[in-house]
């Protein structure tokens, strides 16, 4: 039994209504949840950076491994060598927050221009971008990663590269897609018509007006496909480095303990990653619904 | 006599249908000439209509005539400067004084855009007016189109088909044009909208000496605001003259059925010799006919009654004689054998 | 007309086969170009399979005429890779294309099965939200999938790992080699189940089903067919289903071959993952070089699987 | 409803729901018609006027929430009277306030299931459909002679391969597409416009249904195509002698087929009657609307003295901000000071001002219920 009421008095208008009476009520939660995750990042990288640790996250303290959460002065507990998790965790953003923002960085850069000359220019460009998208579809992330790691012995930020590249052909396919969309209803025409040079019709109305809600989205989603990225990397051995702390190499860490029976330490940092990725894909989706409206395109 | 401000002659385009990139490196292309040759001029505060069926290349000549699309060859002369082969710099000074109303009523209107944002761009394109002067000019283009004040705010998808369609023509109208290409402007409206924009264009023409291309399937319309109409029939004309001329007495075939086609007889006398189209094989996606292989010699002669009732003269399909457009009496120019 | 139906498809199968070759011909040059820039010369080790560049071994090569400009050597990579010799392993000293045969068929049954439970999974939500909208059970499934999408595979890994120590009193060494034990069929379920389940894309896939069946739900023809009275499935099943399907496998496969690189390894499972793993650790370039080709033709094949059951379905996409 | 009648639409009422503007879109808003048998009823309208709505609702097509709300829809079909919205009591409420609907509640999922097991048999069979944009109309995964039998096998008794393949081509042939035989394993995108609106009226007929219920079946066409159509509708109704809903904006297809006309407009009936009374150009009493709408097309008169057009003002009704008074109040240039005060504040109701001939105005008051 679904429920619609018209409220009496004068009917609304779409523009006036503020950005939250246009959202559904999901929408709004996907988007808050999502809003603190980034808040939470950001303020632990912050910290993290300028050293403002509740404790000291390398201090060892024998006499107190694998400290249950809210054991006094460690409000997280201690992992396996009775270091205080919390600093650790927060000490662990560090791995992921610059690095991430490299590679979306070069996603976002990259895929617009790309996406701008296959959808703007279009004929050859078309063509050949879509073959550049299908060649570095074609490699599963990791593998191309671990060939890459293989090849150069690199530290994180050249394997955020390789990870900003081959996030670009989503980006360009997406802004292409914008772009013919706005082609199909004659737009582009009637904007080079005007005498609209090419540059305001590119950067001003189909990359600020028309798309900057999706690279926003993009830049969410890709920040959780990085740190996805990252924590496998360093799961398997190649991140960060005992005894700086990552996310990754916490849960590996804790591993031995887990099959023993002592869950938390393994299970923190699983639980950051968790809440952290997914606070950026409900963000995605939220923004997407609220700043898209429902159609996809 | 008012001056020429647009001569198009022996206007040619031809789109290549690239399919894939097999085909373009193995260079099977089809190519299909939509506008074969078309010659015509229109004089300063004149209205010419262009009518014919989907796929005749009406709106292909539309956006060729403003350079929107490059013509294969041809000369377009407008003001007496010769613009087919002017470079997009050279013509941007001049895109300002010919401009097009679009089909698509969202044509120029950026959805993420409120209706004073797009009128301000389109005022500060070619000049550099100071903001009072600008609040000044889009309140005179809101009376040009009678849009009311308040519409200003909205976005695109908050108006009406008929406020598009008037936001469309401010838009049009703030960089000062004197010929404006208007492609279908009423296909998209209803009924009572229609007569509204019809009524304004007219207007508009009357009080600013603008000079209209009007591109339509929507025959009575035409005839009401065309002084002379040329009917397409693919990509060439068959048959161009004055308005009355062209709707009471058709000299080519084609043009009979066109007119004949309006379902109710209340505006014309011709009688309704409605041909059996056996012919309408579909060419996909474009046209109704089969336009690769067009018949040889006159195009028309697969639908054409004249054709038949005089038994196929084979003038009409010998590929030697192609019906040109002559001269049958005061302008009247028509590409039949038998007109 | 039966006849020119037949005609055309194979003409696009071409066109496919041809794309899929120059795409694996660009996977080539991206992997050659790693290798070729990489420190340490990974490409002579694997031409001559000899010590990396040292004064002798120069000599030595100009000796041997082996090529000196980066296409040539190119060409003579390609060349060897197209006998079938992906060079040694430099660790193991074995040929690296028979060893990735021995193991590539267990990625291959742990990818292919976990993609078969995503879909399994998925599929259901996506279907119950796009014929009913969006009802209070569905947001709850498709909320359900955001978190078990957001999941680190390899945690969730220990957690089966640990039931099962509960559950069957110990988990084999290598999971994949315990024949012998009575649940042997169990422990080689378990890491398709683990990666069928937190791969990571189970809330894409959702998305893209229930987003394409809507579409094509509220497309004209289907109204046609409700007007007349006909099932609706039988009317919206290629566009709405199968298509959307497939596509979303294709697309899948290279996220599910990176998810099986981490499970592999949380399983000690006997497939390229875990030597991929392995080959980056020691640098072992011929292996992991090796893997990435295999991978990507992987992927490539599926998209051609894809592609070919997209023009047999979908009749003008064959008279192109 | 005398015994003549085979469909009968009361006080039938279709509402949408926008989520941006928190209100409803009232496109049908108390629609009551009736088609006889053997008569061809043409709804004329602009857009939003609600008159596809009414079509869609009738044959329970109507899929956005929340729908169909009130109202019946009788079908006399084989000597049985069956109403098509029997039951939706059960499953739509609805409360107003001062005399407007503001608040609905309705089991969407219900109702569906509900009314295709009402439907079964009818949808298709008894009534059936064509629509606009014939192209996309039309299943473009599988040939029309698939299509066409699948109809037949469904609604006639020729169920074998081959017999309902020669009924489809039998059909083909009657709606004069060229090759049948050649057509038949054609798909939609290789056929024109024409072609498929030819295949998906002998679609609609090959289930020898009672009522025809065309919507905009000439839009999306080129004027030449449009005339073949409508000549072949006409031809086809005077040789199976089909009962006819037809619908369209297009006055000039509405007068060719039509025997009785009705006029929509913001979702109301504003006028019906016999054709000749209704669109002739010559007839006197008629509402404002529809004096309006057939001044707005360039007659011959007005294009020889290059007049302008009657055109009428303001904006099309959007069914959401629906005025308090008559519909047209905005728009209408017949308003008189005696009757401007009813005009503003009540909706006038269809009033019978000639026999068979109603008008929903203020002008035509005495002949009406007050």
């Amino acid at each position: 039994m679904r429920r619609y009421v018209q409220t009496p008095g004068p009917i609304g208008r779409f523009s006036e209504l503020s950005l939250a009476q246009r959202a559904g009520p999901l929408d709004l939660l996907y988007t808050g949840y999502g809003l603190l995750v980034v808040a939470v990042v950001v303020a632990s990288y912050v910290l993290g950076a300028f050293g403002w640790l509740p404790d000291d996250p390398q201090a060892i303290n024998v006499g107190l491994i694998n400290a249950p959460p809210f054991t006094s002065g460690h409000l997280l507990g201690t992992d396996f060598l009775g270091r205080d998790l919390q600093a650790r965790l927060i000490l662990g953003i560090q791995a992921y927050f610059l690095p991430g923002l490299l590679a979306i960085t070069i996603s976002l850069a990259g895929g617009s221009i790309l996406g701008v000359l296959a959808g703007y220019k279009g004929g050859w460009f078309d063509t050949i971008i879509t073959y550049f998208d299908n060649l570095l579809d074609s490699f599963p992330r990791l593998v191309l990663i671990l060939l890459v790691i293989a090849a150069f012995k690199p530290d994180i930020y050249y394997v955020m590269v390789v990870v900003g590249i081959t996030g670009m052909p989503v980006i360009a396919n997406l802004i292409a897609g914008k772009i013919a969309f706005l082609r199909q209803m004659s737009f582009i025409e009637a904007a080079h018509a005007l005498g609209l040079p090419a540059h305001t019709v590119v950067l001003k109305h189909i990359l600020w007006l028309n798309c900057r809600a999706l690279l926003v989205i993009q830049a969410t989603l890709g920040m959780a496909e990085a740190i996805l990225v990252e924590t496998s990397l360093s799961y398997l051995g190649f991140g960060v480095q005992e005894p700086t702390p990552s996310w990754g190499n916490m849960v590996q860490a804790g591993a031995n303990y887990f099959l023993q029976g002592n869950f938390w330490p393994s299970t923190a940092p699983a639980l950051a990653i968790l809440a952290t990725i997914l606070g950026l894909q409900l963000l995605g989706d939220g923004l997407n619904n609220l700043l898209e409206g429902k159609r996809r395109k | 006599m008012s001056r020429t401000i647009l001569e198009v002659t022996d206007l040619r385009k031809d789109y290549s249908q690239r399919r894939g990139l097999i085909s373009m490196l193995t260079g099977q292309e089809r190519v299909i000439p939509a506008v074969d040759g078309v010659s015509f001029y229109l004089r300063e505060n004149e209205t010419v209509g262009l009518v014919g069926e989907s796929g005749c290349g009406k709106t292909t000549i539309g956006r060729t005539v403003l350079r929107l699309t490059d013509p294969s060859s041809g000369r377009i002369v407008f003001d007496g400067r010769d613009i087919t082969k002017m470079s997009r710099a050279e013509l941007r000074p001049l895109r300002r004084e010919m401009q097009m109303i679009f089909q698509d009523l969202d044509a120029g209107l950026n959805p993420r855009m409120r209706v004073r944002d797009i009128l301000r761009e389109a005022l500060t394109v070619h000049e550099r007016p100071r903001d009072a002067e600008i609040a000044g000019r889009i309140r005179e283009l809101l009376e040009q189109v009678s849009l009311k004040e308040s519409k200003l705010t909205n976005f695109p998808s908050e108006l009406s088909g008929g406020e598009k369609r008037r936001v469309g023509i401010a838009r049009v109208l703030a960089v000062r044009p004197r010929l404006i290409v208007a492609d279908e402007p009423t296909s998209a409206l209803d009924i009572s909208i229609q007569a509204q924009v019809v009524n304004l264009l007219r207007d508009l023409q009357k009080n600013l000496g603008l000079t209209y291309l009007f591109i339509s399937h929507d025959l009575p319309v035409v005839e009401l605001v065309s002084q002379k109409v040329a009917v397409m029939y693919l990509g060439r004309i068959v048959e161009m003259g004055l308005a009355e001329n062209i709707a009471h007495q058709p000299r080519h075939p084609y043009t009979g059925v066109l007119w004949s086609s309006l379902a109710d007889k209340q505006t014309t006398e011709v009688t309704r010799r409605v041909t059996n189209v056996a012919v309408e094989r579909e060419r996909r996606n474009w046209g109704v006919f089969d336009f690769e292989q067009p018949a040889s010699g006159c195009r028309f002669a697969p639908r054409c009654p004249l054709y038949k009732d005089k038994g196929r003269p084979a003038i009409c399909t010998d590929p030697a004689s192609e019906p040109q457009l002559r001269d049958v009496g005061h302008g009247h120019v028509v590409a039949c054998h038998f007109a | 007309m039966k006849f020119a139906a037949v005609k055309p498809v194979s003409r696009v199968l071409a066109r496919e086969l041809a794309v899929t070759a120059l795409l694996l011909l660009g996977v080539s040059v991206v992997v050659f170009a790693i290798l070729y820039l990489a420190p340490g010369d990974p490409l002579n080790v694997l031409l001559e399979g000899q010590s990396p560049r040292s004064e002798l071994a120069l000599g030595m090569r100009e000796a041997l005429g082996v090529p000196r400009t980066w296409y040539g050597q190119y060409a003579a990579w390609f060349g060897k890779m197209l006998q079938g010799n992906f060079g040694n392993s430099i660790r193991t000293g074995l040929p690296v294309l028979p060893e990735l045969a021995r193991v590539g068929v267990y990625t291959l049954t742990l990818t292919l099965g976990s993609l078969v439970l995503t879909l399994l999974i998925a599929v259901p939500i996506a279907v119950h939200a796009a014929a009913h909208g969006g009802t209070a059970g569905n947001t709850a499934a498709t909320l359900v999938a955001y978190v078990l999408s957001a999941v680190p595979v390899f945690w969730f890994g220990y957690i089966v790992v640990y039931v099962f120590i509960h559950q069957f009193g110990m988990f084999p060494l290598i999971s994949g080699t315990a024949a012998k034990q009575e649940h042997a069929w169990l422990y080689f379920l378990v890491p398709i189940f683990v990666l069928g389940i937190a791969s990571g894309t189970l809330s894409e896939m959702i998305r893209h089903l229930r987003e394409e069946l809507s579409r094509v739900l509220a497309e004209d023809y289907i109204r046609t067919a409700r007007a007349k009275g006909a099932p609706v499935w039988r009317h919206a099943f290629k566009e709405g289903f199968l298509i959307p399907v497939t596509e979303i496998m294709s697309a899948k496969i290279p996220f599910l071959l990176g998810g099986a690189v981490i499970v592999e390894q949380v399983f000690n499972w006997p497939g390229m993952g875990r030597m991929a793993w392995q080959a980056a650790q020691d640098r072992d370039f011929p292996v992991i070089m090796g893997i990435a080709l295999v991978a990507a033709a992987f992927v490539r094949t599926g998209n051609l699987v894809q592609r070919v059951i997209f023009t047999a379905v979908n009749p003008r996409a064959s008279r192109e | 409803m005398d015994a003549g009648t085979l469909l009968a639409i009361e006080n039938l009422r279709t509402y949408f729901y926008s989520r941006a503007k928190r209100a409803f879109i009232r496109s049908v808003d108390g629609v009551s018609l009736g088609v006889a048998r053997g008569e061809t009823l043409g709804i004329v309208g602009e857009s939003g006027s609600g008159k596809s709505v009414t079509a869609l609702s009738a044959a329970g097509l109507v899929t956005a929430g929340p729908g169909v709300i009130s109202g019946r829809v009788d079908l006399h079909s084989n000597g049985t009277r069956r109403n098509l919205l029997d039951g939706l009591e059960n499953y739509a409420r609805f409360t107003e306030q001062d005399g407007r609907v503001m608040a609905v509640e309705k089991d969407e999922r219900g109702w569906r299931k509900h009314s295709d097991r009402l439907m079964a048999g009818v949808r298709g069979k008894e009534i059936a459909m064509i629509f606009q944009n014939p192209r996309s109309a039309l299943n473009p995964y599988s040939t029309i002679g698939k299509q066409l039998v699948e109809t037949i096998r469904l609604h006639t008794n020729f169920k074998g391969e081959r017999e309902a393949k020669e009924r489809a081509i039998h059909w083909l042939e009657r709606v004069r597409i060229d090759s049948p035989g050649l057509r038949f394993d054609n798909f939609p995108f290789g056929l024109s416009g024409g072609m498929c609106q030819r295949a998906m009226i002998a679609m609609a007929l090959s289930a020898e249904p009672s009522l025809l219920i065309a919507d905009e079946p000439t839009t999306g066409l080129d004027a030449t195509i449009q005339s073949r159509i409508v000549d072949l509708l006409a031809q086809l109704k005077t040789e199976t002698g089909i009962t006819t809903l037809l619908i369209s904006h297009d006055i000039s297809v509405i007068q060719r087929l039509s025997d009785r006309i009705a006029v929509m407009y913001g979702g109301t009936v504003v006028e019906t009657g016999r054709a000749a009374e209704v669109l002739a150009p010559g007839a006197t009493a008629r509402h404002p609307y529809t004096a309006a709408l057939l001044a707005s097309i360039p007659s011959a008169e007005t294009i020889r003295r290059k007049s302008y057009l009657q055109a009428i003002e303001g904006e099309v009704l959007d069914t959401i901000d629906v005025p308090r008074g008559c519909r047209f109040y905005g728009r209408c240039n017949r308003v008189t000071e005696a009757i401007r005060e009813n005009c503003a504040g009540i909706e006038p109701p269809l009033a019978e001002i000639a026999p068979g001939h109603k008008v929903r105005c203020w002008l035509y008051p005495a002949a009406g219920k007050a």
